[in-house]
């Protein structure tokens, strides 16, 4: 036997063994990857080959980084990277807040209380966003007669404009996600709560810690990795919020609601626009991608995935 | 004075599936101040329950605890005095180990600079200086395990209580750590409530044992008077390793009947069984009371059996022997000089000298 | 059907399957006999299948809200339906996908045909879908309210009325009562439809012209909005007209609180008989009303304009072209769909047909001869269409509007704005955009 | 030295007594509290819930009365009887059940073989792939809707049918991690045993890992059904006729131009929820086991 | 036939932090058909994943092995003809015992009725017939472990792969557990390859036993040699409880120096220390080579000296005296005979016909 044929049958053989020890591992993730290489990633390399044209359906003309010069000397669309990166920052930690508080509050109640409480929180995500945005679109009612200002009215608060005036529009947005929508958070919190040893907490009792102290100082910090992932699906989720901009308010008043994935769907099909609107969900892509790996660098010292 | 109390201590729970659980029952029992004091017992006995219901973790159903001569059954963890090393150390993970030393400290409101010396005092004496700035995941279970006792000594209580603070560490690391606590002890003068389930443990560490069984307390004395007396057929075959060995026998005049082999009971002994002459009862001696004729200067007249061997299991120094009186497994534990070889028959001689005998009813020992 | 649709077009034994997407106009009442929007579009599909054994017609009926945004979807990945009902989109036509009808079309048809109609949807000289009505923009009233506070509704309805003689009125009818708000003018805030319809009536007829000059940046803008202001500031107009959209404004009037309101349609008389009638029959609680059509009052010495416009069925080709010989039975099935009879739809409607001859057809249906029908008459001699730009120009207008006139309007209402830095606000932006 | 009580005094006795009593006061007081917290703030999100049911028995005209009707005056199933009677009302409930049902099975599945594999399987490239995957989620959807209904529609043809209804949501991402992260728990040497027990590396996922993995396929399971069952847009855009609406899509046909019926509307959602809510309580065991994602290196 | 043998067998590892981790560095044995081979070391030495090797659920880097004269470094588990009971269980917690039991053999093909069969008769061997409709988590520890083992035995395999089976165990159930899979072994006749890092359970039940560190195996022997002739240092500390104890010390002439004290060494072991005349050493001796002088017949001239006692623990049988010799402390095991009581001086005589000397630079024994 020569030294080459050697060597041509190690390698085959090498194959053979590499198939052998990782074929079933391809196989598992082989299916599922293949429709998303069809069904996500194909249309993503569209798009972002869109993103450096003039999209026209009979024919699209390529012009460079045109569309993302534009983008970033517009001033619209720095609002709108305004809007949400305050609405993102109003609303997710805000509702991390609250999750965690409900939590801690639903934590150290009898199962039967748990269950009940779990369940109030989780069912009105149940229904399905537009819904949810046409309830409150009128209870946001800006005359005397409108639900929310009805409410404020027994605590002696007067009429509020709500969505109608640029100051309070964004905020009424946000304020929609902090009341509902803690199901998932209470649900993951609270199993993860479940999951801290309660020796932890009986030792801090003996160290005369109260119940501020335990929850600062334990609860909170060990719950991090849960935080990490609510924080990051809360961050992708947030900078891509649409459907209570469309429904509720088409990104006014001036301005004051437009989002970015507000400004996409203007772009895409009110103006037909597809190659500027593919520019900007690259660049929002981006902003994402950075915040998401600050957010692991940072946070995850302590926590392992 | 740091003396801990038990009077007419019960503890219930109520569990979903079973009901109530007794998991102590009535115990009364007085821990001497600065006194090494170590619960033992098999798993789900009571001792952590004991211990909890020390330190104010968990409520006692009825009776009283006093630490100090202070009634505390209604006092709060942090206000008893005491301080609490966990089985699985329960340090904080995401905390330093300065910041896990000077925890409850700093709840107390302590100045800071007076931390800062509690901690260095703490970690002169465990020799943990080095490892202050890292955290508990960087540490090895002994280290973890010097923690969470420097824990407890920064508190400087008058009590302490550990639960089965070793039984996480590998083998070695468990003789060493022992030692180290034994010394620390003397060295802090206070009170230790120790909980654990391994009876050498208890034996090397208890200045007093109180053995537990199923939310009973078998017997309260010193390690000596535990192996030497024990209380009770529980108590003979929980300490000492391996246990004792127990065979069923009926007592005939000065014979003992056992399946098979007759053995003659020493005359200074038979005043004490003549109450159970010619009944049955259970006959038992310790391994190490079962000797290898050729080890012994002569062979003794009486009290040699030939057994088939089972099984021979070479400890380094000292063989155990294994083999059978009717349905009943006996281990012999001899030096490692008697170079048995294979599974021959050999001849053992039991010392019944050292025997002791039990009630099959009652299994109380027969005094 | 289930499984079978295999996408637009193809062929189903051996028929050409021509595929119509629409919308639902109204719904069936069974009380008044009245038939569904699709009862309607199916009869005219059945005859026309029945003349063209080879073509086989496939409908869908989409959903208002989202029903654009499919068939932009669809448009943009070069499979649009072969007809689709639109109003005047001039970025239709720039996909190069839309076929224009000037071939398909005889004189009878033009003639017959409004010429409001025909200019609605022409742009480059080429007619672009055909109109199924006119949709008149109007304003409605409670005659009860309105008559209270003196108002001669006939004259109003033959003769049209001025800024001052609305203001009046609606001053009259604004009041207090007993905790409840009762306004005597309401419009919806969330666009400028309003504004436009004013702005007309002030000497302003276009944002846009045909040649790229914006129009909304002068005086007359800022007297209009400060018409709108003092309306707000004197409690005629909700302060939060900002926040209210159309729907609320019809509860309001509805309800009794507001006497005039802004932006409805002929549309409105026949549910507001509807309600009138489910109230006599105890269905439903409420005060009946009497609802009049009004015009949109005009400024002291500018001319009364109407607004109009109208949906239409567009003609599409696919970027997969099918042959000309498709287009062609397309076009066919989409002239008898917008044919005379299909004026039913403009009837019940209660809005008036594109044709002359549908006109005719559907006259008891339309009640012309009612106060409400005469005064749709004479709207229809006097409504003028908007500028007809190029599709690029069209583009920036629309682009001002989104990006200029409608939010900064928003703001003018919000009461963020003053009138002069509205239209200075817009006009930069307008500007920038036109340049 | 500390100075500790040498003596036991009845006054220290008094204080312990006070000072735990007040302590089970406090504890009682936070109870109540806590309760009455959270029941308000549950009433508080259920408040949108409620006024959509309750505005499902309104009238038309209760449904806009001024001052707004909490409890309606006068109930009624008319809109009830408004959605039953436009027709297709079971087809659309069967296709979103099939679709919803079939998305869910099938995604559960992919996902947990991908989790699997992400998670307790070692091959080259399987941090690659994953973080692909993962980055994949940070761009926004309606970029790809056009490139995506191309290839649905124009290149599959598969417009209007359940495939195309179905394939294009087969796999999520996000239910890949979720497994992913829920899998890594599970002990590694139940694969080993399998392995040495002659079980094929899918028979150790198929009869070993996917029925100790209930809790989390439970989880993924509804937070799925409830996606694909709300979803509105796509099956809107590739359905073209009546009998291939899903719930969601057929509910749309009550808003007509210039008139909107939110009765029916109202109705349709509490209709379209009942089944979630079905689901949701009969997997709501499960949710109290929960669980964890990540944890604290200790 | 199934001899197990290594041949140049490396084995590494990629860790993300630490690179590139040796978990077994040129392994070279075998392990006879029949025997009962135990692996010990330190925890992270090599010993499971040595194991897992074996078992083909790792490939080794390098080096090949052998299963009963066949290559199998290319072979899948199913087809090496061994059996596994992992350390913990790894019992399908969803499937009942019987079906646990049956899994492999299912997965095989085999017959509905041979299955029956030798589940039955695997219960028979453990006594485990009632516990065959249960679930595992309604099992004790014990149980489970026997399930885990019945498992393996169903199989019928020629080699048995134990990874630490006893460790979740409680003492007297893990002692119990040993006499058990020690005439399971005989009884089977199969090759067992235990891996454990207990020394006693290696002592106890390993034919022949391998101790590892740090991926190199340290010394292959039975375990009396192990115990008597330890390799190095590292050997002779690890084997052994409490372990043997070391000393700095310098040898001149029959003078042994160290901190101190002045031992004597017997003049038949000078010869083969004769090459470290005069240089330092380290001088190892067992604690149950050093006893009171009481407890002998006569008091012995030489090798006696009188250290102050830091601990006294009491095991029941005997007594573990602790002191120092310089730093470094050294245990002295003795009959709880000698009664020792307190800390006050005690005579402790060194055997050192016992002792062992070992090169302080490479820690090797001197020999
Ligand atoms: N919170 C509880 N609820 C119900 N039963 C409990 C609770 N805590 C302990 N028990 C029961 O009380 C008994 C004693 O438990 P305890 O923890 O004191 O045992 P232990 O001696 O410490 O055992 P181990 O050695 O296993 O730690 C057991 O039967 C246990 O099941
Ligand atoms: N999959 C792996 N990836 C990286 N390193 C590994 C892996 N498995 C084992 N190692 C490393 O290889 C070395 C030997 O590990 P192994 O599990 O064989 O030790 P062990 O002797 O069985 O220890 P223990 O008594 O703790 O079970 C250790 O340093 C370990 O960290
Ligand atoms: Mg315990
Ligand atoms: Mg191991």
């Amino acid at each position: 036997m020569t030294v080459a044929a050697q060597t041509t049958n190690d390698r085959w053989d090498n194959i053979k063994q590499f198939i052998k020890d990782y074929g079933w591992c391809y196989i598992f993730i082989a299916l599922p990857f293949l429709l998303f290489l069809v069904f996500t990633v194909y249309p993503l390399i569209t798009a972002f080959v869109m993103s450096f044209q003039e999209y026209g359906v009979m024919q699209s003309t390529f012009i460079g980084l045109d569309n993302y010069k534009y983008l970033l000397n517009n001033d619209i669309f720095w609002k709108a990277m305004g809007n949400t990166t305050i609405y993102t920052l109003g609303t997710v930690p805000v509702n991390i807040l609250i999750s965690f508080f409900l939590s801690l509050m639903i934590f150290p109640l009898n199962k039967r209380s748990q269950t009940f409480f779990k369940a109030s929180f989780y069912l009105p995500a149940v229904t399905s966003g537009i819904t949810m945005s046409l309830i409150w679109l009128w209870m946001f009612d800006p005359t005397r007669s409108g639900l929310m200002n009805i409410i404020l009215s027994w605590f002696g608060i007067g009429q509020q404009m709500w969505l109608a005036s640029s100051d309070s529009a964004l905020f009424s947005l946000m304020l929609m996600t902090y009341i509902g929508g803690h199901g998932g958070g209470v649900i993951l919190y609270l199993a993860a709560m479940g999951g801290i040893p309660r020796s932890l907490y009986e030792a801090a009792e003996i160290d005369a810690a109260g119940w501020w102290s335990k929850m600062k100082n334990i609860t909170w910090p060990l719950l991090k990795p849960t935080t990490l992932y609510m924080l990051i699906t809360g961050v992708i989720g947030s900078f891509q919020v649409f459907e209570a901009t469309y429904v509720m308010t088409q990104g006014g008043p001036n301005f004051a609601t437009t989002t970015i994935a507000y400004l996409i769907y203007q772009h895409a099909f009110e103006y037909y626009q597809f190659g500027l609107a593919a520019a900007e969900a690259f660049i929002l892509g981006i902003v994402i991608i950075v915040i998401s790996v600050l957010q692991f660098k940072y946070m995850s010292s302590d926590v392992e995935y | 004075m740091a003396e801990v109390k038990f009077v007419n201590v019960v503890k219930e729970f109520e569990d979903e599936k079973k009901g109530k659980v007794v998991a102590v029952n009535n115990a009364n029992f007085t821990i001497r101040d600065r006194e090494f004091l170590v619960f033992v017992g098999p798993s789900g006995c009571g001792k952590t329950t004991s211990l909890r219901m020390v330190a104010g973790l968990e409520r006692q159903t009825s009776g009283d605890i006093y630490i100090g001569n202070r009634l505390v059954n209604k006092v709060h963890p942090k206000d008893r005095d005491i301080a609490m090393v966990f089985q699985d150390y329960a340090l904080y993970p995401h905390m330093t180990i300065r910041e896990n030393l000077g925890f409850g400290l700093r709840n107390l409101k302590t100045p800071k600079k007076v931390i800062e010396e509690k901690i260095k005092e703490a970690a002169a004496i465990l020799s943990i200086e080095n490892l202050l700035d890292r955290k508990p995941r960087e540490l090895s279970g002994g280290q973890k395990q010097r923690i969470a006792v420097g824990r407890a000594i920064v508190r400087n209580p008058s009590v302490f209580l550990f639960d089965e603070p070793l039984s996480n560490l590998d083998a070695k690391l468990r003789v060493q750590m022992r030692v180290e606590l034994s010394e620390l002890h003397k060295r802090l003068g206070a009170t230790v409530i120790y909980v654990t389930h391994d009876q050498v443990e208890a034996m090397t560490l208890g200045e007093r044992i109180v053995v537990m069984n199923e939310g009973e307390i078998q017997q309260i004395a010193v390690p000596e008077e535990l192996y030497e007396q024990p209380n009770n057929m529980f108590v003979a075959g929980f300490i000492g390793s391996p246990p004792m060995n127990f065979v069923k026998a009926r007592l005939d005049g000065n014979q003992l009947y056992t399946a098979g082999y007759t053995f003659t009971v020493p005359g200074h002994l038979l005043p004490k069984y003549s109450r159970y002459d010619g009944k049955e009862v259970v006959f038992g001696i310790r391994p190490e009371d079962i000797v290898t004729v050729h080890l012994l200067n002569s062979e003794p007249e009486r009290n040699v059996i030939s057994p088939t061997l089972k099984v021979v299991e070479h400890l380094g120094a000292e063989l155990l022997l294994y083999f059978n009186i009717g349905d009943e497994q006996v281990t012999s534990r001899v030096s490692a000089d008697a170079k048995v070889k294979g599974l021959t028959p050999v001849k053992l001689y039991f010392n019944l000298d050292k025997m002791q005998l039990f009630d099959p009813e009652t299994q109380e020992r027969i005094n | 059907a289930g499984c079978s649709g295999k996408g637009a077009g193809g062929s189903e034994s051996g028929k050409d399957v021509i595929t119509v997407w629409t919308f639902p106009h109204y719904r069936e009442n069974a009380e008044t006999g009245q038939k569904s929007y699709e009862q309607h579009l199916q009869e005219l599909i059945a005859e026309v299948e029945a003349e063209n054994p080879d073509i086989k017609v496939k409908y869908e009926i989409l959903s208002w809200e989202e029903g654009d945004k499919k068939f932009d979807i669809a448009l943009n990945s070069g499979n649009p339906p072969d007809i689709f009902f639109s109003v005047m989109q001039p970025k239709f036509i720039k996909t190069g996908l839309a076929v224009p009808l000037d071939d398909y079309l005889d004189d009878a048809d033009f003639a017959d045909l409004e010429q409001f109609a025909i200019d609605n949807f022409s742009i480059d000289g080429k007619l672009w879908a055909i109109s199924q009505w006119i949709s008149i923009h109007t304003w409605g009233g409670n005659r009860k309210m309105m008559e209270e506070a003196g108002a001669d509704i006939a004259k109003i309805q033959k003769e049209g009325w001025t800024w001052q003689e609305f203001y009046d009125i609606a001053k009259k009818i604004s009041k207090e009562e007993n905790g409840k708000k009762i306004y005597g003018f309401a419009t919806q805030g969330k666009n400028e439809e309003t504004l436009t319809h004013l702005m007309r009536n002030n000497g302003v007829i276009k944002s846009v012209t045909e040649d790229g000059k914006f129009m909304w940046n002068g005086d007359k803008a800022v007297e209009t909005l400060n018409f709108l202001k003092k309306m707000m500031d004197e409690g005629v107009m909700p302060k939060e007209t900002a926040g209210i959209d159309a729907q609320k404004v019809g509860d309001m009037f509805n309800a009794g609180e507001v006497g005039i309101y802004g932006r409805t349609g002929p549309y409105q008389v026949r549910f507001n008989d509807n309600r009138n009638k489910e109230i006599e029959a105890g269905k439903i609680e409420g005060e009946k009303i009497d609802f009049v059509l009004l015009p949109f009052p005009h400024n002291e010495g500018e001319k009364e304009v109407a607004t109009g416009g109208g949906g239409g069925m567009w003609l599409f080709k696919q970027k997969n072209y099918k042959g000309d010989k498709h287009t062609e039975n397309a076009a066919k099935v989409l002239k008898h769909i917008t044919g005379t009879k299909s004026s039913v739809t403009a009837a019940t409607l209660f809005i008036p047909p594109a044709r002359k001859s549908g006109q005719e057809m559907f006259a008891d249906l339309l009640q012309l001869n009612t106060d409400n029908g005469k005064f749709i008459q004479r709207t229809l001699g006097y409504v003028v269409p908007g500028a007809k730009l190029e599709p690029d120009l069209a583009q920036k207008q629309s682009q001002i509007l989104n990006d200029g006139i409608r939010p900064k309007f928003q703001g003018f209402l919000a009461g963020e704005l003053t009138a002069e830095e509205t239209v200075q606000q817009w006009t930069k932006v307008a500007e920038g955009i036109l340049k | 030295m500390e100075i500790k009580p040498a003596t036991h005094s009845p006054n220290q006795l008094l204080l312990d007594e006070r000072k735990d009593q007040r302590r089970k006061l406090v504890r009682l007081a936070v109870l109540s509290v806590i309760y009455v917290l959270l029941a308000l703030w549950a009433v508080f999100t259920f408040v949108p819930l409620l006024w959509m049911l309750s505005s499902s028995f309104k009238d038309t005209t209760a449904i806009t009365a001024v001052p707004p009707q909490l409890i309606p005056k006068k109930p009624t199933l008319d809109a009830y009887k408004r959605i039953i009677e436009v027709g297709g009302l079971g087809r659309w409930f069967v296709n979103s059940i099939i679709v919803a049902g079939l998305s869910t099975i099938i995604n559960v599945f992919f996902a947990s073989l991908a989790g699997y594999a992400f998670a307790k399987l070692r091959f080259p490239g399987r941090n690659g792939a994953f973080w692909i995957l993962l980055s994949t989620m940070m761009i926004p959807g309606q970029v790809t809707l056009i490139p995506l209904y191309i290839l649905v529609v124009n290149t599959f043809e598969l417009a209007n049918t359940y495939v195309g209804l179905i394939v294009p949501g087969m796999v999520s991402v996000g239910s890949i991690f979720l497994m992913k992260q829920f899998m890594s728990s599970l002990p590694g040497s139940l694969i080993d045993a399998g392995r040495i027990d002659a079980c094929s590396e899918f028979g150790i996922f198929w009869k070993i890992i996917l029925p100790i993995s209930k809790p989390g396929l439970a989880v993924l399971g509804i937070f799925t059904f409830v996606g694909h069952w709300n979803n509105f847009f796509w099956p809107f855009l590739i359905t073209n006729t009546n009998s291939m609406r899903t719930l969601q899509v057929g509910l749309t046909s009550f808003r007509f131009e210039h008139l909107q019926d939110y009765g029916a509307m109202m109705a349709g959602a509490v209709f379209s929820a009942l089944p979630m809510i079905i689901v949701f309580l009969a997997l709501q065991k499960y949710f109290l086991r929960g669980i964890t994602i990540g944890a604290i290196k200790g």
